[in-house]
């Protein structure tokens, strides 16, 4: 598979006030065209400092790269000048943002906003504009667009607005799609709708999206691969069932038995302990490991490297190192997944 | 005339020498146009009503009456064709008039003497200065203006066309500079009851009769011009085809103004005035205005600590005066140690009233102090707090601040707690006798001593001070009565009233004679300044060598 | 991703326990509210030179008269309209007595053989300007904070009862506020002076009269805001009364945007005294004020620069600083700045 | 769990009344809540859950209705006393961990505000030990006492909303969303610390959230809400394995679940209210199907859900 | 919105007579007789002149004829400052000047100051941020009299540029009053707008913006620029009052036949009927700048517009 992008030991960091906030630690990863890659990962992990760091979204003043590269079609999205980068967004790449309540300009009327990447990204007229803004509305399911063309934001209700969102991220039929948390604001009913919406999109104009949210019901539903964050860091990436039915970070683990299913009973859920760590002063090795029942001595000094699971998936983490000793994850996990009726978990399966 | 404000030389008043003539007369330019600036707006040029000097002053250029000051401030026949005829008992006045016209062309009468007269005293009217100039002086028009009697009574009669016979009340030697006075203008009844309400309120709905006729007046505006008045009797003489007038009120524009070369003259009010005081554009000149300090002996129905002579006497003492002159003020005003301003009234041999009654007080902190020792004991008491009012504006301030601290300084136990209000409040308090010692200006209304004197008369209306000494009553009274017509007498008795008032009584304390200062293009010529009615006429004015 | 790592010394791969409660703590010192809007604050440069000059000036209001060798009072009319003239800095051209005299420029003090140094200068009554002006400065200071403190008191307890209690209440609390703001506050505040007697009470009982509406306006806005918050309900769904919920959560929360808005009402209340004594209706002399000074000088401008600059400098300086404090206290007060 | 400790009847709520922009928050409904049992409440946003649980607590004046806890109708006229001995039997946890702690008091005088006013300590150090304690209950320390809320993690603060409001130790709790604002790892930890306080303490919930499965987890019975009215309500497994009416079986086919081949093979069913054909002369209730399931129907509804209920 | 506006203009009405009888008491218990000759009238004449503008009726009668004057749009006569000439007359004809140079200064001092206040944002914390910052400040600092005659100092003296003052070259004699009278909207505006600017920057619309492409001027003037306006109108009322303050001193330092300095004067010498007439007029004035605040408020922001349509 074509790979579009390539995250490469992406560092940065945030100066503030308090010191300097290491957000991203060193993020390895690879997005092939056409796929969805979900990135999970509690509040604060560094989803969207990630997604917003290709798109260069960050505060110039405060944010810093301190290393890695981004390639997009070869070149270095950290190295190019603000003009250049103005070309990518919009047209290559677009991004839908997670409160449809605020992203749209409140003054402005949604044609307009429609058109604005259009009329920046290609050589058509105000009316061809119009007519693709049209066609884009009426593509995300928008009854009679012509009408609303000329409407504001607040006479849409919050699935529309995310729809219409979404109408100006499609418009010049971008090659990635970045989605960060498009849905958590949202109502489930109106979460599916749109869901869908996004996935038979993807099948029109084969664009390639990085979907974030930590949500993993929705990841479930909608990723072709995954990448678990936390603390600044990938810690696990792999295909969705490789994730969901061998998952392999103690963090992870959490993250999934953390969630009730349908026919959890009156079990106690499982608890992440703890607090998210400080990212001014990252402890030291790995940073889940304080909050983990499955610590080793290696994790409070050293960082644990990617080890391979399969071609596709790899954790960072020691237990997956041939001296670690063997453990089970946590038995509410296993419970859950063997009873998913799809399961493909082996006992017994670990490297 | 009458009270003056502060003591900011008001900057619509111009005044200048009589004669500012530079060198001999010269070519006249051939563009006669003068450009000047007024301090405020007319209220109104009703000559009845009209009681502000804007207004008089614009009246003695657009009209005329029976006398008008020459360039040398002395009055002489104007309207009238010559010196009327005045009976023996000095009360019958006779006047001839000339062959003059008003701008519509019509003759002026005797008859529109006599209607304008009437209308001013008639209290339907409420005009300020008609009563108060006619009272006491033309025969019934105090009893006329309290209603009491018909406005016909009044005495005055055209026994014809041209012939206008004056009664008055008593002998008064100085009723031909009065002539000259705008509430004694005459106007053409017919025009007035024409225009009923709008009478006046522009420059269309007026008629004149002077060297000048006012246009472009919409009655509130802030410009207006003068010109040249072909129907004037006299308009050979009149040499400036037009005078454009703005109203400036802030000083330092009026300077730029003129610095731009926009107006030809400008008056250094205030701060102003030493800023300039050596340039060669200035003209100064000292006027008949007075300020002093009026003792109010009663407040509130108390007797106030100034009721005690002694302490009065020490406060007029008590601040040096050449200071405030020099430097506080150093406008060219002098201090006065008197009442009745210098180079104002001259008697038959030519002599200032005051050469011959000399200063009557002065600055002496020694003797201040005695004063105020014996004062205080008289009073029985150590300490004084008094209260001066005075004016709101800068320089008014900052003498008032220099008097308290002079007072405060030379005068142990006394504090002076000073109030700066506006013009109009301070005329409020001052009726209600509401203050201390207040800072008080007076300019003239005639050409007479008297109209200094009078002032303090008990009861007299600006006295407010509750100041009262039957002695100088009674000399004011043989002034007015039967001394009328012994001039020499009568000057005496002048003389002696002024020296009770201040050295005796002290009952007020003399500051200064105001002094004024203008910058004046060395192009204009022959604006003459008067020291009462208006303040200028600008008959005789010519433009020579701007071109 | 590589596998191949060195040997990892013995022990590695131990099992460790970790303490739960450990993972709880917080590891940052507890920092109240206050210390962190200080602490935000402090990084402001502008604020806080702002901070140290308005405070150094607050000190020199006291002490200027104080070190001066003139009472802001005493007339010595034969020093009238001196320069400025300070010992050291004379020789570097500026400050050195040098003044304009018709056209000329002549060391004023020689020629009037004055043997003492007036560092400001003296005014037309020889009053020392260096003591008036931090005379005046108190004086200034003192209307300003006095209007602005009267100002925050209505201006909050309105604002607060009107927000808080809503409905009918606020509508006719708001209806008056209108028609405050609809008579021009110029006509009120004339009308009042003249009324009362002229002086410090004056202007200030004039400024207040109508300086709070805007302060309740804010205070107001706020208070609609926060009332339906979440600790608001939740303090009421345990029990609280309206006074515990105005002053326990309320006024607390409204505070900072109250103190922010106070930093930009002080120069106003200044800038208000200064205008008043354009038009006459200033302070009572003797006493000085910046505005008095500024409106005394404007006029000599030409002639004696220095009596309108010194004050207008200061006066700038003041207006600078509070403007810069109030912009940093807004910065630091900002939630949205949270590090 | 027959006793009943909460009866809300015919609980009306509409906001602007008599103006253009009148929004009926809650429409009529009425239920029961036992003693000991949590209800959840669930719909989608907007549909008036945490309307219907501010009226119960009195946060707003219902437009007409009544609530009776324990048997007294406390949506009548009280004196503030009476009110005061009400707002400790009932008590409330707020949605938005961030918003529901005023920023500007100290831990400490946040969980002892119950405290305080209702005299619940007799001088200061039985305050300081009630909260140490109630910190100790909701899994923090006395440490954090001192603390202002902005130090807390988004789990921490719901806690802390946790211990102020078991402060005047209530018999019942109104959680309105009290995680859906939070991180999913965190969420556990919250809904674990209401089960065990349940169980410990006895108390009674009603749980209000739009998430169905952790609601389902949490609760004994659900009640559905559309458009300000209750459409069905039932224990929750009941609910979840048999719901009869179309939307509560929309809102099941929306959730997603944490499994790729669940999600791949997912059908969600829409709801559209005009299917119902409801016409004027239609008697539409709630009524009881199978003892406890209730649902809102018309009569022909009523009958054909019964006949289906019978053959299961 | 035409119901909207009729239902504000009734509302207008209300509040001037509310203003109108609040100013009318209040000038009652002014100190002074509108009289200012008065001490030279005798009773009598007093009595008369009273007569004539009615001022010895009883007071409820004096306030309803007033009253019903106003509703006739007489504003009465003057007493003394022009002695008998109509309020309603004098205002109208100084109200041209006023409201030219109080409007160019308006527009040139908003516009500088958002053009300045925009810079300033997009340039947060850096040289250019402080020095529009310090301009704005500074302009607010020197009181407008001062400022006022600096310019005419340099601008008409040194320089020639414009008239010194007076009313007679047309545009050019209004030139510097404008000026003058625009440092404190512009002042204001500047501090409003980069405020604004800062806070809509941070917005999640903007973030959108840029991920569209869009380049940092489209941002600033297609998307943050409306939305940062908005609180900027609202304040607009109240400059327009500050407009109003600073014109007396403008007006009489360029000697400008306007309204304001015409208003300070007639407070200083009581003239009962112009303190009222101005001060009724000034309030009509305000009042419709707030409502076509308001009415511009729903132009720029769509949200409102709806609502207020709707009450
Ligand atoms: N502008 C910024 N300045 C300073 N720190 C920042 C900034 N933006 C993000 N951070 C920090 O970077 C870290 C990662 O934040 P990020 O927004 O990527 O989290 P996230 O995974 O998207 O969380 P969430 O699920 O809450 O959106 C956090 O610790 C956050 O505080
Ligand atoms: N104070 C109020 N005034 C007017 N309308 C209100 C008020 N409070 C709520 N509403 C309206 O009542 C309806 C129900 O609101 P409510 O907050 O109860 O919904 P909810 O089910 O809790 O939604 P969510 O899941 O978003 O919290 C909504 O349409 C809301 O806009
Ligand atoms: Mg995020
Ligand atoms: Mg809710």
């Amino acid at each position: 598979m074509e790979k579009i992008l390539q995250v490469k030991d992406l560092e940065l960091s945030f100066n503030t006030f308090g010191g300097e906030v290491k957000a991203i630690r060193g993020v390895n990863f690879d997005l092939y065209k056409g796929e969805t890659l979900a990135i999970v990962g509690e509040s604060g992990s560094g989803k969207s400092v990630t997604t917003k760091s290709i798109m260069r979204l960050l505060p110039e003043h405060s944010a810093e790269f301190k290393n890695g590269e981004i390639l997009f079609e070869g070149r270095d999205l950290t190295k190019l000048s603000d003009k250049e980068m103005q070309k990518i967004r919009g047209k290559d790449i677009s991004m839908i943002f997670q409160d449809p309540m605020t992203s749209l300009n409140p003054t402005m009327p949604i044609g307009r906003q429609i058109t604005e990447p259009l009329l920046k990204h290609q050589k058509i007229s105000k009316s061809e504009a119009k007519k693709v803004a049209i066609d884009l509305l009426r593509l995300v399911g928008m009854p009679k667009p012509e009408l609303r063309m000329k409407q504001y934001p607040h006479q849409f209700s919050g699935g529309q607005r995310q729809r219409i969102v979404i109408a100006i991220s499609l418009a010049c039929n971008p090659q990635i799609l970045i989605a960060d948390e498009p849905t958590t604001a949202l109502d489930v009913t109106i979460q599916a709708q749109i869901l869908e919406l996004m996935k038979d999109l993807q099948k029109k104009i084969d664009t390639s999206i990085i979907f974030i949210t930590h949500d993993l019901g929705v990841v479930a539903n909608v990723a072709d691969r995954v990448a678990v964050m936390y603390g600044g860091k990938i810690v696990e990436i792999g295909t969705v069932d490789e994730i969901f039915y061998n998952p392999q970070h103690p963090y992870t683990w959490g993250l999934l038995s953390s969630m009730p299913s349908l026919d959890t009973a009156d079990a106690k859920l499982y608890a992440i302990p703890g607090t998210p760590p400080d990212l001014i002063a990252p402890p030291k090795g790995d940073a889940f490991a304080l909050r983990s029942e499955y610590a080793l001595q290696i994790d409070m000094e050293q960082n644990p490297p990617f080890f391979k699971v399969s071609e596709t998936h790899s954790a960072a983490t020691w237990l997956l190192h041939p001296d670690a000793p063997q453990v089970e994850p946590p038995a509410t996990v296993i419970e859950r997944m063997k009873k998913f009726p799809g399961s493909r978990y082996y006992e017994g399966s670990l490297v | 005339g009458g009270s003056e404000e502060g003591s900011e030389t008001n900057t619509e008043k111009e005044p200048e020498e009589g004669t500012t003539e530079q060198g001999a007369e010269g070519e006249l330019d051939s563009v006669q146009e003068l450009n000047l600036v007024e301090g405020a707006e007319i209220p109104s040029m009703d000559s009845a009503i009209a009681e502000d000097s804007v207004a008089f002053n614009i009246l003695n250029n657009v009209n005329e009456g029976l006398f008008r000051l020459n360039e040398e401030n002395v009055a002489e026949p104007a309207l009238a064709e010559a010196e009327p005829e005045i009976s023996e008992d000095g009360l019958t006045y006779t006047f001839k008039l000339r062959d003059a016209k008003w701008s519509d062309g019509s003759p002026v009468t005797a008859q529109d003497f006599v209607f304008s007269w009437q209308r001013a005293v008639d209290p339907a009217t409420g005009s300020p200065y008609g009563p108060y100039m006619m009272g006491g002086t033309v025969k019934n028009a105090t009893a006329i203006s309290e209603g009491k009697m018909d406005k016909a009574e009044l005495g005055v009669e055209a026994t014809d066309e041209k012939t206008l016979v004056v009664t008055l009340e008593r002998p008064v030697p100085y009723f031909m500079s009065l002539m000259a006075f705008g509430t004694f203008y005459p106007q053409k009844e017919a025009f007035v009851t024409e225009k009923g309400e709008a009478y006046a309120s522009n420059s269309d709905n007026l008629l004149y009769n002077g060297p000048f006729m006012l246009t472009n007046w919409d009655g509130t505006g802030l410009t207006w011009s003068m010109e040249k008045n072909p129907e004037y009797w006299d308009a050979e003489t009149v040499k400036l085809d037009k005078i454009n007038v703005d109203v400036v009120k802030e000083t330092g524009t009026a300077i730029n103004l003129y610095t731009s070369g926009e107006k030809d003259r400008a008056g250094l009010s205030g701060e102003f005035a030493m800023q300039y005081a050596d340039n060669e554009e200035v003209v100064k000149e000292l006027e008949p205005t007075l300020f002093y300090l009026k003792f109010n002996q009663e407040r509130n129905g108390e007797k106030t600590p100034l009721a005690n002579v002694n302490i009065r006497k020490a406060i007029s003492m008590a601040f040096n005066k050449e200071d405030l002159t020099n430097v506080v003020l150093a406008n060219g005003s002098l201090p006065a140690n008197y009442l009745v301003p210098t180079e104002f009234t001259f008697n038959e041999a030519g002599e200032d009233f005051r050469e011959v009654n000399g200063d009557l007080t002065g600055f002496n902190a020694e003797e201040a102090k005695k004063f105020w020792e014996t004062g205080l004991k008289e009073l029985g008491v150590t300490e004084v707090e008094l209260e001066l009012l005075g004016g709101d504006s800068e320089l008014a301030k900052k003498m008032d601040e220099y008097l308290k601290s002079q007072l405060e300084e030379n005068l142990e136990g006394l504090t002076v707690s000073l109030k700066a209000v506006p013009f109009g409040v301070r005329l409020e308090l001052d009726e209600a006798q509401d203050y201390d010692i207040q800072n008080s200006g007076w300019g003239p209304d005639y050409q007479d001593p008297m109209t200094f004197i009078d002032l303090f008369v008990t009861g007299a209306s600006h006295n407010l001070m509750s100041y009262s000494n039957p002695e100088f009553d009674k000399l004011v009274e043989s002034a007015k009565g039967e001394l009328a017509q012994d001039l020499e007498g009568r000057w005496d008795a002048m003389a002696q009233a002024e020296k009770i008032l201040i050295e005796e009584d002290a009952a007020i304390a003399p500051i200064y004679q105001r002094g004024l200062m203008s910058l004046q293009k060395p192009y204009v010529h022959n604006i003459i300044s008067h020291p009462f009615g208006g303040d200028y006429s600008y008959k005789w004015a010519y433009i020579s060598g701007k071109e | 991703m590589t596998q191949n790592l060195e040997k990892l010394p013995k022990g590695s791969f131990e099992r460790i326990t970790i303490d739960a409660a450990a993972a709880e703590r917080i590891s940052k010192p507890s920092v109240s509210f206050w210390q962190d809007v200080w602490y935000r604050f402090r990084k402001n440069k502008g604020a806080i030179v702002s901070l140290v000059l308005f405070a150094l000036i607050v000190i020199m209001s006291f002490l200027g008269p104080v070190i001066s060798p003139y009472e802001p009072n005493a007339q010595t009319i034969t020093h009238a309209n001196l320069p400025p003239k300070i010992p050291v800095i004379e020789n570097l051209g500026i400050f050195d007595g040098v003044g304009n005299l018709g056209g000329t420029e002549v060391d004023l003090y020689e020629m009037k053989n004055v043997e003492v140094n007036y560092w400001f200068g003296t005014d037309g009554l020889g009053r020392d300007m260096f003591s008036r002006l931090w005379a005046g400065t108190q004086v200034s200071l003192f209307i300003a904070f006095v209007a602005a403190a009267i100002d925050m008191f209505i201006g909050v307890i309105y604002g607060g009862i009107s927000g808080y209690f809503g409905g009918r209440i606020d509508d006719v609390m708001q209806r008056i506020v209108e028609i405050l703001t609809g008579i021009p506050n110029l006509v009120v505040v004339i009308l009042f002076i003249l009324i009362m007697d002229p002086g410090i009470l004056a202007i200030i009982i004039a400024l207040t009269i109508t300086g709070w509406t805007g302060m309740s306006r804010v205070v107001r806005g706020q208070v609609l805001k926060y009332k339906n918050q979440e600790f608001v309900l939740a303090s009421r769904t345990l029990g609280a009364s309206d006074s515990r919920i105005i002053w326990k959560h309320l006024m607390p929360n409204v505070l900072g945007i109250v103190i922010i808005n106070t930093m930009f009402t002080i120069p106003t209340a200044i800038f208000f005294e200064a205008f008043l004594s354009f038009i006459g209706l200033g302070l009572q002399a003797p006493d000085a004020s910046l505005g008095t000074l500024i409106n005394d000088g404007y006029k000599l401008i030409q002639y004696q620069p220095h009596i309108l600059a010194i004050p207008a400098t200061l006066l700038s300086l003041i207006m600078i600083c509070f403007n810069l404090i109030g912009d940093g206290l807004r910065d630091a007060l900002d939630p949205k700045m949270k590090d | 769990m027959a006793e009943k400790l909460l009866e809300i009847k015919n609980l009306k709520q509409h906001f602007n009344v008599g103006k253009a922009n009148e929004v009926k928050a809650v429409d009529d409904i009425s239920f029961d809540i036992y003693r000991g049992e949590t209800l959840g409440l669930v719909g989608e946003s907007g549909c008036g859950k945490s309307t219907t649980g501010r009226s119960i607590i009195r946060l707003y004046d219902a437009t007409s209705g009544d609530v009776f806890y324990e048997g007294e109708n406390v949506h009548g006229k009280k004196s503030k006393s009476d009110l005061k001995k009400f707002n400790r039997k009932m008590q409330m946890i707020f949605q938005d961990p961030y918003a529901s702690l005023n920023p500007r008091m100290k831990v400490m005088d946040i969980i002892a505000e119950g405290i305080d006013i209702h005299g619940l300590a007799k001088n200061q150090d039985e305050r300081k030990k009630m909260v140490f304690d109630l910190l100790e209950t909701v899994g923090l320390n006395k440490e954090h006492a001192n603390r202002y809320p902005h130090e807390f993690s988004g789990g921490q603060r719901q806690r802390l909303g946790i211990a102020r409001a078991l402060a005047v130790d209530p018999d019942f709790i109104i959680a309105d969303e009290p995680i859906s604002a939070l991180d999913v790892s965190i969420q556990a930890q919250v809904v674990n610390l209401l089960k065990e306080l349940q169980e410990e303490k006895g108390l009674t919930y009603l749980f209000i959230a739009h998430d169905l499965s952790m609601v389902k987890y949490i609760s004994d019975r659900i009640g559905v809400m559309y458009f300000g009215k209750l459409v069905e309500l039932a224990p929750a497994e009941d609910l979840y394995k048999n719901p009869m009416h179309p939307y509560t079986q929309s809102l099941l086919s929306a959730i997603p679940l944490p499994d790729p081949n669940y999600e791949r093979n997912r059908v969600r069913k829409s709801y559209d209210p005009a299917s119902h054909n409801y016409t004027e002369q239609d008697n539409v209730y709630m009524r009881e199907i199978t003892p406890g399931h209730f649902v809102q129907c018309s009569d022909r509804e009523f009958e054909s859900l019964k006949a289906a209920a019978a053959v299961q | 919105m035409a119901r909207y506006i009729g239902k504000r203009l009734i509302y207008m009405i209300l509040t001037l007579a509310l203003i109108a009888t609040f100013t009318f008491f209040l000038m009652k218990v002014l100190p002074g007789s509108p009289i200012a000759s008065a001490s030279k009238l005798s009773v009598e004449q007093r009595e008369v002149v009273e007569e004539r503008y009615g001022l010895n009726d009883p007071l409820p009668e004096q306030y309803f004829n007033y009253m019903f004057g106003l509703l006739k749009g007489d504003l009465g006569i003057s007493i003394n400052q022009f002695k008998g000439a109509s309020v309603t007359d004098l205002i109208l004809s100084r109200m041209g000047p006023s409201a030219q140079i109080g409007f160019q200064g308006m527009v040139i001092g908003t516009i500088l100051g958002i053009l300045l206040g925009m810079i300033a944002a997009l340039r947060q914390n850096t040289w250019v941020d402080y020095s529009s910052t310090l301009v704005a400040i500074i302009g607010i600092s020197i009181p407008s009299f001062v400022f006022a005659s600096m310019l005419q100092y340099f601008f008409a003296i040194k320089f020639e540029w414009f008239p010194v003052a007076l009313w007679k070259e047309g545009f050019m004699s209004s030139v510097l009053p404008s000026i003058a009278l625009a440092m404190f909207p512009l002042a204001t505006a500047a501090r409003f707008i980069r405020t604004e600017m800062i806070e809509v920057l941070g917005s999640d619309y903007i973030t959108l913006a840029k991920a569209k492409g869009a380049s940092g001027s489209e941002i600033a003037f297609k998307h943050a620029f409306r939305n940062a306006l908005i609180p900027l109108v609202t304040v607009l009322g109240p400059m327009a009052v500050g407009i109003l303050t600073g014109s007396l001193v403008v007006e009489q330092i360029f000697a400008i036949p306007g309204i304001g300095e015409q208003f300070v004067k007639s407070i200083m010498v009581n003239d009962f009927s112009i303190i009222m007439g101005t001060t009724i007029f000034f309030s009509v004035f305000l009042i419709a700048v707030i409502l076509i605040v308001d009415i511009l408020y729903g132009i720029i922001d769509p949200r409102i517009r709806l609502s207020g349509g709707k009450s």
